[in-house]
């Protein structure tokens, strides 16, 4: 174990700014494509739930 | 002989045709007609190689045409919507253009011959830009004269031409189909000369 | 002759032409040229000594601009007059006659900008030795930039927005040729001597000349579909 | 013959959903392992310090991003050579994570460079590089968006990816002589003189996590893809993924 307090360890030997900017961007980069993935596959499929239900609409008629 | 197996086309996300079979004897003429997004267009240009067809082969004379594209091509003369000329050129070099990239060699008198049949015999050393859009067709139809190629590929030749260019189109299709030319055309308007029909889209 | 060679000959001969009777568009590429290496003293400073070090840099730069910016007339004038289609359906292979197309491009383009160099050069303070160097290094690597750029142009051939497209596909490729087109000018400056960056530039140019007609041609079969 | 080209997409729509949730709980695991081996049993460097503990993200990173365009141009020569229909999608579902990885490769590298070389931005010739991947990924992205015809973007975009590949490593190579020729900084980050076995661990456990996570998200994406496209495909109408 190399770190004696959680102080210590957010310090990070004084390039807290620099570790944490690192890990924070690259999380925030993960996030944001997931985040973007996931809302891209809600559209897609609203869009062909609403395809569908015109085509049941066409089908009716 | 032109022969066209099983062709299918999409474009987009569309089916244009598919499962279409046809074949062109040497002295006849193929009229493509159909509505407006039917496919003509891309017909001509899958039969030329121009577009890629999604399924189906295109035989000439017996062989799969994409074994040799570079022989197909000199087999055929293909005119589209647009003629294919540089405005700043006259038609007298445009021809002769055309000849060199078609692998031909023209001697004036061929170049001359050939524009004069098409009524620009007085224009030859005016630069395009300064012709009317059935001037540029007629200069484009040149091409059909100077050039003997067993099978045209015309896309709408008679838009834009005028009474006495259509009958012009009419005389060099007649021509050519009873020098045992073929010939697969698009238009809205009837050719003047006996052909069979294929209607896409039907 | 070979019919092939005459169609690619005929091909020049008729870019050449057109293009001579329309002279504006030769000149404009031209004076972006002149205009752009002009704005980096004024924006500097005229410290002879500083516009020495980097007037090379500078005309490279002007020249990666100018040729880029030419370059989406290539196909752009033959693919709305239909010219393009008839090219695809010669019997010639397409990759020579884009070949052909590009050598007419560098003749119109790359060539007067080779011939302007020296003037550039000039306001930039360059010894006589240096600017042999650089033009030297500009015969070898413009057609470089024409050849990657037909590349680009093909592939953005009739998309919105293609100008822009074309700079953002090509600029990034350029980049060797900057390197080491630059780079000559300033390794003659520093005694080391250039022969060692006009190999390379060559070497680029052997393979361009083999890879991008080709990689163009398929590219604009593509586009043309 | 038809059903054969039509198959191929919803196969791999079904294959991709299997394996995604694969890749993403694998990639979540490997974080954990990594972080916590680059964090707590990894000792502070003896010249660097703790800043050096950016390299378990850096170095995945920049890995990843020449990893994932090597990848696309694999794909784009399969679509090219083979006309298969899957292989553009492939390569389009690459391409954001690819340019992200090439974006945080970036940042990370210049937050490292700060307190190392005392300046944000060094023009050594990795971080150069790199950017000039960066734009690499942006033109292809820029162009298969701003092609209509998901036919003609595959295959232009496979033209673009080809050629990419082909010229990364002249341009490394120039980007190299460039900075010899000029003295830059030629300090590495990864040529510690000292680097500890298990900074090493550390460094490939994170390059698997980021590899997984790159699988799960190329699979995520291309199964969005293949929506779109076959959208009029009667297997898509019958998904119990979109029944009301």
């Amino acid at each position: 174990m190399s770190w004696n307090s959680w102080e210590e360890f957010w310090d990070m030997g004084g390039y807290a700014f620099f570790v944490w900017g690192s890990y924070g961007v690259v999380f925030a980069g993960v996030a944001l494509e997931l985040w973007l993935a996931v809302r891209r596959r809600s559209a897609v499929l609203n869009g062909l739930r609403s395809q569908r239900e015109d085509a049941y609409a066409g089908d009716a008629s | 002989m032109l022969s066209v197996q099983q062709l299918a086309c999409e474009r987009g996300r569309k089916r244009l045709f598919s499962d279409l079979n046809f074949q062109v004897r040497p002295g006849v003429c193929l009229h493509v007609q159909g509505a407006n997004g039917a496919g003509k267009t891309s017909l001509l240009r899958i039969v030329c190689g121009l577009a890629e067809a999604l399924q189906g082969e295109i035989h000439w004379r017996g062989q799969d045409t994409r074994l040799d594209p570079g022989a197909w091509r000199a087999e055929l003369v293909y005119l589209g919507h647009t003629p294919g000329l540089k405005d700043e050129l006259s038609a007298a070099e445009n021809l002769h253009f055309q000849s060199q990239i078609d692998g031909w060699k023209l001697s004036q008198e061929q170049i001359d011959g050939a524009l004069q049949r098409v009524g620009l015999g007085r224009q030859q050393q005016i630069p395009l830009r300064h012709f009317s859009q059935g001037q540029k067709r007629r200069a484009a139809l040149a091409r059909l004269i100077a050039r003997p190629a067993p099978l045209w590929v015309l896309d709408e030749p008679l838009a834009a031409l005028d009474q006495a260019a259509q009958q012009l189109v009419a005389q060099l299709l007649a021509g050519h189909l009873q020098a045992g030319g073929m010939a697969l055309i698009t238009s809205h308007q009837p050719l003047g000369v006996p052909c069979l029909d294929l209607r896409l889209g039907a | 002759m070979n019919p092939h060679l005459r169609a690619c000959m005929a091909l020049v001969l008729r870019d050449v032409r057109s293009a001579a009777r329309r002279p504006g568009d030769v000149a404009t590429p031209l004076f972006f040229f002149v205009v752009v290496s002009a704005l980096f003293p004024l924006a500097i400073g005229p410290e002879l000594n500083t516009l020495r070090l980097i007037g090379p840099g500078i005309v490279w730069v002007g020249a990666l601009l100018s040729s880029i910016l030419a370059m989406h007339r290539l196909f752009g004038a033959d693919v709305a007059d239909g010219s393009l289609e008839q090219l695809a359906l010669s019997p010639t292979p397409l990759g020579l006659l884009v070949a052909a197309k590009v050598l007419a491009h560098w003749l119109l383009t790359g060539a007067p900008l080779v011939l302007v160099a020296p003037l550039i050069a000039v306001q930039f303070d360059l010894s006589f030795d240096s600017m042999m160097v650089l033009l030297l290094a500009l015969v070898l690597g413009t057609p470089v930039l024409s050849l990657i750029g037909a590349v680009g142009a093909a592939l953005t051939l009739g998309l919105r927005g293609a100008e822009l497209l074309l700079c953002l596909l090509v600029l990034p490729l350029y980049i060797p040729v900057l390197v080491f087109g630059a780079g000559a000018v300033q390794a003659h400056l520093g005694g080391l001597g250039a022969q060692a960056h006009v190999s390379v530039l060559l070497a680029m140019l052997s393979v361009a000349v083999f890879l991008c007609p080709w990689a163009a041609s398929a590219a604009l079969r593509i586009a043309m579909e | 013959m038809f059903w054969l080209q039509y198959a191929a997409p919803q196969r791999l729509y079904g294959l991709a959903g299997r394996i995604y949730p694969l890749a993403f709980l694998l990639a979540a695991v490997l974080t954990a392992v990594g972080l916590y081996l680059g964090f707590w049993v990894a000792p502070a460097d003896f010249q660097q310090g703790q800043a050096y503990r950016i390299i378990f993200v850096h170095v995945p990173a920049s890995w990843m991003s020449m990893v994932i365009y090597v990848a696309m141009a694999l794909w784009a020569w399969l679509g090219l050579s083979f006309k298969t229909r899957v292989s553009g999608m492939m390569t389009q579902a690459l391409a954001p994570t690819g340019a992200l990885f090439c974006f945080l490769s970036l940042w990370t590298g210049a937050l490292w460079g700060k307190p190392m070389w005392g300046a944000w931005w060094v023009w050594d010739a990795r971080l150069t590089s790199e950017l000039i991947l960066l734009f690499l990924y942006l033109g292809y992205i820029a162009l298969t968006r701003a092609i209509d015809d998901p036919r003609r973007a595959d295959r232009a975009g496979a033209v673009v990816a080809l050629v990419g590949v082909v010229n990364v490593p002249i341009i490394y190579f120039s980007v190299k002589w460039w900075n010899t020729l000029h003295q830059g900084a030629s300090v590495s980050l990864t040529k510690s003189p000292s680097m500890a076995a298990v900074m090493l661990w550390a460094m490939l456990v994170m390059t698997l996590a980021f590899w997984a996570y790159a699988v799960g998200m190329a699979f995520y994406r291309v199964r969005q893809t293949i929506l779109e496209r076959e959208q009029d495909a009667a297997w898509v109408g019958e998904l119990k993924e979109i029944a009301p």
